[in-house]
């Protein structure tokens, strides 16, 4: 796949993405605006909120214009990078999300070191040791996680480690950065047992796909050395679903963090988002949500680009896809 | 060539077993082969014969769950029971394998010099080179197998040809200079005419080197044509081994000479195949008595009771046959019946009336710049009870016009009646010509073991194709019984699902299917491909009988040359979707195309003239 | 780019592999033994519930927070309720909302699917803009906002989770057809003559079928734990009400102290989610095998 | 908390105290005005005056307040205080202040409704006149009336008090990071106007102050794990007895109070909201739903507000009001007078509240007792808080929290007949005859007044037979600490002030 032919297809994609975020965040609008329960009324805090305060209040707020002037106005600005204000605080919703996004960020990539760590390994034992002891366990165990939901896996963790044995905090995200790391090893653990499963089985299923190929046997034959076979035929080879696998546990990740954070008190996107959500505070929620969604997209378009970089027959037929 | 020093892989009742379940399966039973320097043997038997793993085994390659057992000396290493270390010096060095399949043969994400570079490197005497250095010795060997441009060692796999990824599989092979390469059905994914230039190319090779080679193939005039010597498998069993010219002369087993028997000859027109009853027998347990017994006329009861295994019947040949004395001449009588069978002319009636007549068709796939073209300007006719054989190599447009005859696909310019139907209106036809249409032809399709519903018993497809018979008016609908008998099958087939049933089994289903809508035009489509010759026979004769008793019109396609003279009257040969030649089977006489000559020069003959170079081997 | 990525769902086990892992069985594992019972556990509890532990909602005021007793065996919560009894409670649902879910994507997946693969045209491209357009959504995500904003409780994300799996769905039984529909055995189908009604329904429905109702497993999974994510974050359930989310949500303050409230409903919940996926593989494996496929 | 080290009472002048608190979202008390932003702004923020720990006034940038006529408040501005960039405070910053506070738009100015004009009447001069007498507004100045530097408030109009602006008063300690999500930082401003009067108190205070934001129950867990020296704010649910942290707890305003709907649906039968009122088992709620972190209250203004009558007089007066206690049998009676017809009551809760939640579900299980039968809807902030100004929802569980000790301030707030309308704060609808004319009268009678405590008894009496709101329990402010600090004079009000003061 040439250069340009790599840019005109990362065009064309972002250009797909961005059409869908349009129609993604007008439905979130739409949504919001027919919803029950009015953010002025939360602005009014105690005051008696007779009509008069009322318009007094969206009109300071910009929240009176007819429903598509105002998402007009929020789309334009978007464009521009400026994702509003929220309503409650008056902050910039693209600085609120800045401030909660460390920690977010920190968790999803310390959730996905552990994953792809701990899941690639025990995938290409499992698959290299198929049907032995090894193969039984990690495929059982992937089993069992695969479906455990986060949150509670959460508090167990919570219980046992913070709870009864008292080894690391429960709550919070702490502060610097040993402190952080220790307050995020619980969550990222949390989060990862449904991840490492995935990934344990996208890799266990490669390798033993991978293995049973004729090109492996043909170089074993031709005597290719076995360290040579298990990274370049071997690896390389399983690398591709796996890559699939890492896409689909960072979105995951993104998104599972919102459970997470609520479940650890992680002051994070996700808690930044439940609590916008249930304060109908709209510039947050859709800031927030866009962002998510926009990194779920970006990923998905790294994935793919990633393929294009491991695989050179992909390359030509997403040239002419 | 019986001395020992030249002596250079002796195995010795090599039994491979799979423990699956809880029960063990004894795949190969007491094989035992021998290989001096510089020779080649043939392996060779029908599919799931075991002739891979045999051969598998001999490097440590089995997959895992297989056990191997027995005694295999290559070079003084036991290597059914050498470690993994010796195996590493084993492998590459003293012993290489090329696979069947080049589509898989090469890591798809490697480029083709890194194939042979890394295995270069391997060798003291490559590992001291330079980059450049290694670099053009890649480029050296790549040249030996008739790959001079030097591109193509930057080049992925995926950006080849099947002949070039073989010959690249080849030279990967090669490149650690083994005493002994296993080629494992090397061709049987090729196209004749390619087939017979990797042979040329391995044989030549081998010579060269003075190395030694295991063939393994299906076909038994591959086999003879390249081989000293010949091996015959059945079942996970040795059948019988001898000089290929013995062997193809004087078959001394039962099984191969059904073997040899079952091959239509390419040169003459036979008024039946001779068969092997049965089919092949699914593996199980292990078991005493001899494999073929079954299927075997001249069984007798002891045959089932008592171990057999090869044993030698004077020089160099070896029968695994209990009677091998007894029915001798038997055996020599019948092959000599065999080999000069009734000749049987082509019928044709040409005034018959026109059921097909395609005028200029052509056929594209897709739009604009990704377009295919893959029939361009063909005209056809196909005369009430007359067989028609659509020849040409693989992608020449074979089956996308027996598709489109059947409304798989439209044509897109030309013209097109069927029993006077104008098919080229596609969607716009009436739907009592499309009911006309349906129920007077009909197709059986190549891939027998997709062709039917997985989820619904024989009965119940069959039943379903009598209830459209009904829907369209068909007074004298078969019941499925009626079905069943007239494709040789036993009623209580009716009950079985699919997957129960063995590919030839399933074929005959299929072409049952067929008929149940009483066509009067059945298009095949290589409907003997898929399956092994001594099954491959049985459905020509079928198919024959059935044309003989109803009178249909047979629209056949294949690539094999030797099938078309056994069915067609009629042949038109495809190229690139055009047809370049056309007339009575005759025409495989005297061929007028050059592309005609080409096809027909490719297919394997036992004779030593087919592989040019043979003739120059010298024999001591 | 044939190979698909999924955009964030909670834990999407791709049928893929599990394709690829499919084995012979002749007798369900322990594993499956297991499940399916833990699982008839969950439909008696959901079904009689309320006749089984009548007394789950009542409250012992002077004798909340209990540890394991013979007569509580998972103790008693702040409001002094039999935790156990109230987990029992909970299967209602745990069972009916996912199976809801389970049920309506399977039948909307498999209606859009087999339509959108088999007669494709403009019906199949406006189905599949759809599904791209929520593939391309993180799913809990709308989920949340959309309960969330909506309010309305249960029912409410039940419908939204349907709407958000049947996607999922619809694009597995679409692959599946456009996959077999490529086989001679529908082509044969087709050159007999028969309606496009029969070759969709009669033909190709039951081959689509085992991966379909496998998805349906992973659907009730995927549903029963955003279900009970989404009372966890205090949307969906009734606040109070014995749902295994929300008893894990009004479980935190006191989960340090007591960490029984919270032990109970979490390991129903996991356990629940890891039966019903061990029951789909094992009944797609049974669907794939039993009838025989095409090797 | 690096604070472990040091002795109670020593020195802290270099060392920090972190606290944590409830999150707020703005420093501005025009967009953001109730206790959890207080006790945030109490550390650097003052009004003209300040409440002690008692709840009495006490002069703070004002050093007098002349109160010549009941309408007319004059405030004598002390000299020399400067915000923490160095400039004076004048009359102009205090008169942009003050009429901040009083737009329409702001949260606080249902606070300022009787105000008339604010000017300035001198050069260290303010005047106050009012549109008719209010006696909550002698408080107002304390808790709603920060003074904030106008030329700062100007350039940030929009966004005063956010973070990242943060804002600019006069107070002890500055404010010099603010992340909505983490915390905030505070720096010892050494050049605080009231440092002399404070003296060693200040002198020796902490350095730093950090709050770090947090939930109940993850504060409570920070502080167990010593991440903090100490938590305030929460309703204490998050502790329990034997773990290592000390509580000191005292006495709040914030009421816990069930408002009942006295025009539709089926409560609008006295009997009906009169059983359910008879239903409230305070004891329990406290205990299970406030894991005893309350007091309970009987009535809708407790008797401590009244800081100026002695305490037998209030007990007296209170004693004429009717008590509707927890009585079952009571109940039945009333319900049985009553047209119930079975009709399902809808109790809408806001779901993130355990407490509110806990305690309605207590109510649910009494009243399924008597046969009244109450449906649990829990509903996002926003939502709730709609319906609520509505005045649609049938029932509900909720606080109000009184920053100060202003006797009027329940009544005035939900008992008015100008609030019965939709938007307005009275949020059962409650009528009585003459009830209005108590609620005013309490509001024209000189604060803490005999008089006054006349019209609030008039008006509590009236809400009692009628059953409207049904007082349930006061919260307790609990400081969650390290063993080793102590907080002395802990209260409500204190927490108001700049309270790392008295924390050593
Ligand atoms: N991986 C495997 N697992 C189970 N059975 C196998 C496996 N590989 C081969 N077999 C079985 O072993 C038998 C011999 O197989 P083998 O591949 O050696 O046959 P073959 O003679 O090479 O056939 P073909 O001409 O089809 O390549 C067959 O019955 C086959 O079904
Ligand atoms: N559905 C399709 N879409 C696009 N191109 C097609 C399609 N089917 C066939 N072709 C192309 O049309 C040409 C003719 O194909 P066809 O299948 O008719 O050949 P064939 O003679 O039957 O070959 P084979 O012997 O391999 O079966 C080939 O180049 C093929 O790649
Ligand atoms: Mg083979
Ligand atoms: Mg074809």
């Amino acid at each position: 796949m040439t250069l340009r032919s790599t840019l005109r297809y990362v065009l064309g994609r972002l250009a797909g993405a961005a059409v869908l975020l349009v129609v993604y965040s007008f439905g979130i609008y739409s949504l919001l605006a027919l919803a029950p329960g009015d953010p002025v009324r939360l602005l009014l805090g105690n005051l008696p909120a007779t009509p008069e305060t009322m318009d007094a209040i969206r009109a300071r707020y910009n929240l009176d214009d007819p429903f598509f002037v105002q998402y007009w106005n929020w789309l334009t600005d978007a464009l521009h990078l400026d994702l509003g204000q929220s309503v409650l605080t008056g902050q910039d919703v693209s600085s609120a999300i800045m401030e909660r996004a460390g920690v977010t960020v920190q968790l999803g990539l310390l959730t996905f070191l552990i994953t792809m760590g701990l899941g690639i390994p025990l995938g290409m034992l499992a698959g290299l040791r198929r049907g032995r002891f090894a193969d039984r366990l990690v495929s059982q165990l992937a089993m069992f996680s695969v479906s455990a939901p986060s949150f509670a896996v959460g508090i167990l963790l919570i219980i046992v480690f913070a709870g009864q044995l008292n080894w690391l905090p429960s709550i919070g995200a702490g502060e610097g950065g040993a402190d952080r790391f220790r307050h995020l090893v619980l969550p990222a653990v949390a989060l990862s047992t449904a991840t490492i499963a995935l990934v344990v089985r996208y890799t266990r299923t490669a390798v033993i796909e991978v293995a049973g190929q004729d090109y492996i046997i043909a170089a074993r034959a031709r005597g290719v050395k076995p360290s040579r076979l298990l990274f370049n035929y071997v690896l390389r080879n399983s690398l591709v679903p796996v890559i699939t696998a890492a896409g689909v546990v960072l979105s995951f990740v993104m998104v599972g963090a919102v459970v997470v954070e609520a479940t650890f008190a992680l002051p994070g996107l996700g808690s930044l988002l439940v609590s916008a959500v249930q304060q109908k505070d709209l510039p947050i929620v859709q800031g927030v949500t866009l962002v998510i969604a926009a990194t779920v997209f970006l990923i998905n378009l790294v994935t793919d680009l990633a393929y294009l970089a491991v695989d050179p027959r992909i390359a030509v037929d997403g040239a002419s896809r | 060539m019986t001395e020992h020093a030249t002596r250079l892989l002796d195995v010795a009742g090599l039994t491979i077993g799979l423990r699956a379940g809880g029960e063990e399966r004894v795949l190969v039973d007491g094989v035992d082969l021998h290989l001096d320097l510089g020779e080649t043997i043939g392996i060779v038997g029908e599919s799931g014969s075991g002739k891979s793993l045999s051969v598998r085994s001999l490097l440590q390659l089995l997959p895992a769950g297989f056990t191997a057992t027995g005694a295999a000396q290559l070079s003084g290493v036991n290597v059914l029971t050498a470690s993994e270390r010796d195996m590493r010096r084993v492998r590459g060095r003293q012993a290489s394998m090329i696979l069947q399949d080049p589509f898989t043969m090469l890591n798809p994400l490697m480029r083709v010099g890194r194939h042979l570079e890394e295995v270069l490197r391997e060798k003291p005497q490559y590992r001291a080179m330079s980059k450049p250095e290694r670099a053009a010795e890649v480029l050296r060997r790549l040249e030996e197998v008739g790959i001079t441009d030097p591109s193509v060692a930057r080049r992925y796999p995926f950006q080849l040809s099947g002949g070039m990824r073989q010959r690249v599989g080849i030279a990967a092979t090669l490149a650690t200079d083994p005493a002994l390469i296993i080629a494992d059905e090397p061709t049987t994914a090729l196209d004749a005419v390619t087939q017979q230039e990797i042979l040329e190319l391995l044989i030549s090779i081998q010579r060269q080197r003075h190395m030694s080679m295991i063939m393994i193939t299906h076909d038994l005039r591959v086999a003879f044509a390249a081989c000293d010597r010949v091996y015959v498998m059945y079942a996970g069993a040795m059948m019988e081994a001898g000089p290929s010219d013995e062997l193809s002369r004087s078959p001394r087993h039962p099984y191969t000479l059904g073997l040899l028997a079952s091959e239509p000859p390419l040169d003459r027109r036979l008024a039946r195949l001779p068969v092997i009853k049965g089919e092949l027998p699914s593996v199980r347990a292990r078991e005493v008595g001899c494999r073929f017994a079954d299927r075997c006329e001249w069984a007798v009861p002891a045959c089932s009771e008592e171990t057999v295994r090869l044993a030698p019947i004077g020089d160099d040949r070896a029968s695994a046959c209990l009677r091998v004395d007894e029915i001798g001449s038997d055996l020599a009588a019948r092959f000599e019946t065999v080999e000069h069978g009734a000749e049987e002319p082509a019928l044709q009636d040409l005034s018959a009336p026109v059921i097909v007549s395609l005028d200029g068709v052509s056929k594209q796939y897709g739009h604009g710049s990704g377009a295919v073209t893959a029939l361009a300007d063909v005209s056809l006719t196909i005369r009430q009870g007359q067989a028609v054989a659509l020849v040409g190599e693989s992608g020449s447009g074979k089956t996308t016009l027996g598709r489109c005859l059947v409304g798989l696909e439209s044509v897109t310019q030309g013209a097109a009646e069927v029993f006077g139907i104008d098919i080229t209106q596609g969607s716009r036809l009436p739907r009592t010509d499309v009911r006309a249409w349906r129920s007077k032809v009909q197709y059986v399709f190549q891939d027998p073991y997709s062709s039917l519903n997985p989820r619904m018993t024989i009965g119940q497809t069959l039943a379903e194709a009598g209830r459209q018979a009904a829907l369209f008016g068909d007074t004298r609908v078969l019941s499925v019984e009626e079905v069943l008998e007239r494709v040789g099958l036993r009623p209580q087939y009716a009950a079985r699902r699919p997957s129960a049933l063995s590919g030839g089994e399933r074929q005959r289903v299929a072409i049952g299917r067929a008929l149940a809508l009483n066509p009067e035009l059945l298009i095949c489509d290589e409907p003997v491909s898929a399956l092994d010759v001594s099954v491959q026979a049985q459905v020509l004769n079928l198919l024959n009988d059935i044309r003989r008793e109803t009178g249909i019109a047979l629209l056949f396609i294949t690539h094999d040359l030797a099938v078309v003279r056994q069915v067609a009257d009629t042949v038109y040969v495809l190229e690139k979707g055009r047809v370049v030649e056309t007339g009575s089977a005759e025409i495989l006489d005297s061929p007028t195309s050059g592309y005609t000559k080409q096809l027909l020069e490719a297919v394997p003959r036992t004779s030593s003239d087919w592989l040019g170079k043979r003739s120059q081997m010298g024999k001591s | 780019m044939s190979i698909e990525t999924t955009a964030g769902t909670e834990a999407p086990a791709p049928l893929a592999f599990r394709a690829a892992r499919r084995r012979r069985r002749r007798l369900p594992s322990i594993a499956v033994l297991l499940s399916i019972a833990y699982l008839a556990c969950i439909v008696v509890a959901g079904v009689f519930g309320p006749l089984l532990v009548p007394h789950a909602n009542v409250q012992s005021l002077t004798d909340g927070l209990q540890g394991m007793s013979s007569q509580h065996w998972l103790g008693t919560d702040d409001l002094g309720r039999d935790i156990f009894e109230r987990v029992v409670l909970g299967a209602r649902t745990a069972l009916y909302g996912p199976l809801l879910i389970a049920l309506g994507a399977f039948v909307i997946g498999c209606v859009l699917g087999l339509t959108a693969g088999y007669v494709g045209g403009i019906p199949g491209g406006i189905i599949m803009r759809w599904v791209d357009l929520m593939y391309a959504l993180p799913g809990v995500l709308v989920a949340i906002v959309a309960i969330g904003v909506l309010g309305g409780g249960y029912w409410v994300a039940v419908a939204v989770i349907m709407i958000l799996s049947a996607p999922y769905d619809t694009r597995l039984v679409r692959a599946v057809t456009i996959e077999q529909k490529g086989r001679p055995y529908v082509e044969a189908a087709r050159t007999l003559g028969m309606s496009r009604s029969r070759v969709m329904f009669r033909h190709l429905l039951p081959n689509v079928l085992p991966l379909a109702v496998s998805q349906a497993f992973l659907s009730f999974a995927f549903a029963l734990i955003n279900l009970s994510a989404l009372s966890f974050l205090g949307l969906g359930s009734t606040p109070g009400s014995a749902d295994w989310g929300t008893m894990l949500a009004e479980s935190q303050a006191s989960l340090l102290d007591n960490p029984l409230i919270a032990i109970g409903p979490a390991l129903a919940i996991i356990f629940a989610a890891v039966s019903v996926n061990v029951l789909g593989d094992y009944v797609f494996d049974r669907l794939s095998t039993k009838e025989g496929r095409n090797d | 908390g690096s604070s472990s080290d040091d002795s109670p009472g020593g020195d802290h002048s270099d060392s920090t105290l972190t606290i944590a608190t409830s999150g707020i979202r703005s420093m501005d008390p025009a967009r953001q005005y109730d206790q959890p932003a207080l006790w945030v702004n109490g550390l650097a923020l003052e009004g003209l005056i300040k409440l002690d720990s008692t709840g009495k006034v006490q002069p703070a940038l004002a050093t007098k307040v002349d109160n010549p006529d009941p309408l007319t408040y004059v405030y004598t501005l002390r000299e020399g205080v400067k915000f923490w960039n160095g400039a004076e405070v004048t009359t102009d910053d205090v008169v942009y202040s003050l009429t901040r506070y009083q737009d329409e738009t702001a949260q606080t100015a249902s606070k300022y409704a009787s105000v008339d004009t604010i000017k300035a009447t001198g050069p260290m001069e303010v005047t106050v006149t009012l549109k008719q007498a209010d006696s909550s507004w002698q408080y107002t100045p304390a808790y709603a009336g920060q003074i904030v530097e106008k030329k700062f408030a100007e350039e940030h109009d929009k966004d005063l008090g956010g973070p990242g602006v943060l804002t600019m008063g006069t107070g002890p300690w500055q404010p010099k990071d603010f992340n909505s999500s983490a915390g905030m930082t505070f720096v010892k401003n050494d050049a605080w106007w009231g440092a002399p009067e404070a003296g060693d108190d200040f002198k020796e205070s902490w350095k730093t102050v950090k709050l770090v934001f947090a939930a109940a129950v993850p504060g409570a867990a920070a502080v167990r794990a010593g991440d903090v020296d100490g938590v305030v704010g929460g309703d204490g649910t998050a502790f329990s007895s034997g773990s290592s942290v000390k509580l000191t707890k005292a006495p709040t305003e914030t009421l816990g109070y069930l408002t009942l709907l006295t025009d539709k649906g089926p409560l609008a039968d006295v009997h009906v909201r009169r059983a359910l009122a008879h239903l409230v088992d305070r004891e329990a709620i406290i205990k299970s739903a406030l894991k005893g972190f309350g007091d309970p209250a009987t009535q809708m203004v407790s008797e401590r507000v009244w800081t100026d009558l002695p305490e037998d007089e209030v007990a007296a007066a209170y004693d004429q009001i009717e008590n509707l206690d927890y009585d079952v049998d009571a109940a039945k009676a009333e319900l049985e007078q009553s047209e119930y017809n079975g009709e399902k009551i809808v109790a809408e809760v806001i779901s993130t509240y355990p407490s509110f939640v806990r305690a309605t579900e207590i109510l649910k299980e009494e009243a399924a007792k008597i046969g009244l039968e109450i449906e649990i809807k829990g509903l996002p902030g926003a939502e709730w808080l709609t319906n609520s100004s509505n005045h649609t929802t049938e029932m509900t569980v909720s606080t109000y929290s009184s920053l100060s000790p202003d006797p009027n301030f329940y009544p005035n707030t939900l008992m008015r007949a100008d609030g019965i309308p939709v938007g307005g704060s009275n949020y059962a609808n409650l009528d009585a005859p003459g009830l209005d004319g108590f609620v005013r009268s309490a509001s024209t009678a000189k604060a803490q007044s005999k008089e006054q405590l006349e019209a609030v008894v008039g008006a509590l009496k009236a809400n009692a037979s009628q059953a409207a709101y049904i007082p349930i329990y006061t919260q307790q402010a609990v400081f969650a600490h390290d063993p080793k600090l102590s907080f002395d004079g802990f209260s409500q009000y204190a927490m108001g002030s700049p309270y790392p003061l008295y924390v050593k």
